[in-house]
């Protein structure tokens, strides 16, 4: 199925946000996660399925002023 | 004296340095986390950005920083709306698990100016929603004044532009900002030098904001110290009680014993 | 970066401390030891006077001085003549056992401005004899020249009138008087808060004077405190190579990646 | 060149004279009718009050000012809401038959520095309402951006709180909101003396607004005919293209034909 | 007010204008005359320098200048010892049938600063002789008293390095040497646009003399007149008395009498 | 009847804006009038009537900046 | 016979000071004479005969600050 | 005999320099002292008698900027 994240279209079996992130190599705990422009708590990662189409925002801290 | 009980005192949360940084701009972490060591700071800026999935390569900011020892700010560094900059401070708040933010909406690119219509609005639905709100505004004490009656936790008032190195340039409303506000006043932007930086403690300010002035010395890590010490210095000296300006001279040594 | 090689050096004598403080003007003789103490000068200054011969109880000053650790810089402070200055640099080099001296010539009393006429008439003199002339003159380039080719150690240009607290009034003849002389420049009176000691030595001097500005400061030994870490700032920050000033901004935190 | 073609323009009305005056604070309506005469100004600032009806002894402004020499601007001073402002604009203008209005929303009593939120709202009415607003607000380039933005007519920032004759205190701003907007720049308010005024004109504004600089001088007449000489010297010197500034000298007379 | 017996006198010989220009650096001659009609200046300095013997075609300076309207100033430009530039004076004096001299010894080629050993050698020997000597030297007034004190007609400290641009870099010296001193205070040197004119004469002088500010424009005869407006403006703000500074504001429309 | 005008209450017989300002020796020409928070065009003093409770605001010009 | 003017040698008959400035067309009212050091009044100048090696210094006022 | 000691008239025994600092109680290490306008070296206190007359000028180190 097509989602889409940080702008970019992919492509990715049906699956939990975790296990998403798992997948791409990210660590959890470090990053935050909007699911069609609504955060997700760290805790709904696991139980939250991705769905076609859906919109998802993985962001993380950067050096910043 | 600097041991003393002279704290900086956010939300209710106690620091004992009065300088904080930021974390952009560095020529790698190993420099930005020397700089940070040299500047003493206990609160440092961070941005929000995008994780880049397609090359997982990079390394993580938070691999080099130690949370016990440092504070997150989060900043909403490149939001020109109240909506984009609440939206950043929800996400860096679950990425974070903290609770302060520095909010800023820009009004324009070339100046970084905020647009203080824009950074109210944004700055009552944060408040609302418990988050503890560092405003980046001018040095506006009307604006300083509506902000703290909004529940923002301080305000951070402009020396200058973003990264012109310009220092304070208009003390007067830093003093009358001093003089309207309870909360802490933090000079956010526009420090240069380390003179700069102890001009903001002289007026009275609560502490100083800093990031392209330590990263875009040419040596960061010692000019990162010498902001440290500038800060200490300005906030001793404001705290010493300064001799009065005069036109004329007084001596220094005694008049009288004079040998004839 | 402060613990590397970056010594004052007067006359071939190394200094770690670029800052120097007078002996005036103090509540009490502790007072005055816990602030020169809390300044971390290493040169110290002291006028020359008269025994009270009537009444011997008043305590003499170097029972409280560690000369292993200090090294007095007697001045000739209320000569109006070049005659009485030298006069007063031979009773102090025999009372001291050092040729060190702070030169001063006194133009008038309001101002206690050098009167460079007489001071350069002293300074021929006294190099002639051996000492070594550290000598307080007006922020005159062309005075500064003279000293220098006379054999002064050091100049030692005027901020402010002292005890004025003005600070760096012109800042542009000190930056040329450091483009003209080789010697060490040292600001020597004007000094009122630690920013104008971190604005000296930013300029690029090598050293700062100072006696009102910390003993006549609200809380002495705490101000002599700021102005020991003011000038290691203003020294860091001259060394560190500072930003550039621009008129306008550059953003701190990165624009790609921002959520959209 | 004064002569020349160097008019302001105001909503397509042409002036002469870039010095706008108030007509409050002076000790007679003689003074008062002297002093403007000598400032040159055509356009004058009035306030809207209530007519004392109790006691109608009491001479009118406009028995004084002949309304086909001088154009009125009538502020709202003293207002603190937009309702307020709006309200007093619609009264001035069927007061004076004329659309023009120096429109203030104050933020408070002590600075009376705008509130820049309210002042926008009642911008955005009074254009609407088809007023020629002038509307006095804050050094900030982004307030600025958004009043021209709206249909004002020009920008009026302050160089400094109202009646305190600091001057421009803060060139840099007054030069970036230059630079942002097309519409006449005014500064209103801050203006203590001559050299005041001519700084305003040489960073290029197209106008000054002032008050208290003239009728709060000890000779008020003698002071506007400074201010008048200082707008008209300043705007020459801007026109004229200044000298760069440099560190050091170059020669005034020429080298070669020395005697030797 | 202008009209009135506000005038300078030097030496017994009174002066409508405040403003002295110099003759140096005009593209043409043409421009020279129009630019000092336009200064209205009355004193005008010009240089000595050799006759071309060689090249007899050269046009002379007083083909062009009116000697029944200005009085002639000749400089010792370039001389740096008192003998050259007595000797300079001396055939001055002949060439122009006058004794009025401004006297420089300059003590480098860079700063052009005054060598005022030098320049109080050279006064001395000249007011012996009965010149009218009007010194350029440092804003020290140490140095201006025993100009003063020798018998100099004016002192005429630099505002900064000649040609420079920079105003008047230090306001705190100049306004103790009109405290110091009974002679004319005049500004020579430094003065780069029209507030800087202004700023000297509101600090108290009673002149100002110029010349690269002028011929060194881009619109030299414009910036004439600038001059010409700063230096009265200025002076009538002297004379009006203005208003005291404060941080905070004071309204100019009333406070009794708004609607409500 | 009782009006209100510039905040004091007056007593008056019925009359039109013009007879009132008229009355008060008040130039019409010099002034602005508000009549319960609506401005009046100079036009509509003479057909004006005030009527009891009437709240009336009546401004000039004075010196300010 | 040779005289120095300005720094420049000159060769020249023997003649009066005024003879000279004639001689190469200086108008004597605009400039200033020196010779051999000495200053020469405006009188002087009929009555000053110059001599083999003097050295004279004719100046002018040119433009200045 | 009479001597003037910082500008005060003394009187005193014929005796060294040395002498007459311990006499007044002063430690001739911290001060420096001048005869008759020459300062005495700190070894020649021993070896210098006072005469009638002699102006002495015995200074030491205050405080001082």
């Amino acid at each position: 199925m097509k989602i889409t994240v940080n702008g970019e279209e992919q492509d990715t079996d049906p699956k939990t946000v975790l296990g998403y992130l798992v997948e791409i190599g990210i660590d959890p705990r470090r990053v935050a996660v909007e699911l069609n422009m609504d955060i997700l708590e760290k805790g709904e990662y696991a139980t939250t399925m991705l769905n076609e189409g859906d919109k998802v925002e993985i962001v993380q801290f950067v050096g910043g002023g | 004296m600097e041991k003393s009980a002279d704290k900086l005192i956010i939300a209710g949360r106690e620091f004992n340095s009065r300088l904080m940084v930021g974390t952009g701009k560095y020529a790698s972490m190993e420099q930005m986390v020397k700089a940070i060591e040299a500047s003493g700071a206990e609160i440092i800026t961070v941005a929000v950005r995008r994780v880049n999935i397609s090359d997982r390569s990079q390394e993580s900011l938070l691999d080099y920083i130690d949370l016990k020892k440092y504070t997150l700010l989060p900043n909403t560094a490149g939001c020109y709306t109240a909506d984009e900059a609440v939206r950043t401070c929800r996400l860096a708040r679950e990425a974070g698990l903290s609770d302060f933010v520095k909010l800023e909406v820009l009004g324009d690119e070339r100046t970084l100016f905020p647009d203080n219509e824009e950074l109210l609005k944004a700055a009552k639905i944060l408040v609302k929603e418990g988050f503890t709100v560092l405003p980046y505004t001018s040095d506006d004490p009307i604006v300083c004044r509506k902000l703290e009656d909004i529940g923002c936790a301080a305000v951070m008032p402009l020396g200058a532009p973003i990264g012109s190195g310009l220092g304070i340039r208009n003390p007067y409303t830093i003093r009358i900002i001093l003089d309207t506000v309870k909360v802490p006043v933090i000079v956010d932007a526009g420090v240069g030098t380390a003179s700069d930086a102890a001009i903001a403690m002289e007026l009275g300010c609560d502490g100083v904001l800093m990031n392209t002035g330590i990263a875009g010395a040419k040596e960061p890590i010692a000019m990162a110290e010498a902001m440290n010490l500038a800060v200490r210095a300005g906030r001793l000296a404001y705290l010493s009680g300064r001799i009065p300006k005069k036109l004329f001279a007084t001596a220094s040594s005694p008049i009288e014993g004079m040998i004839t």
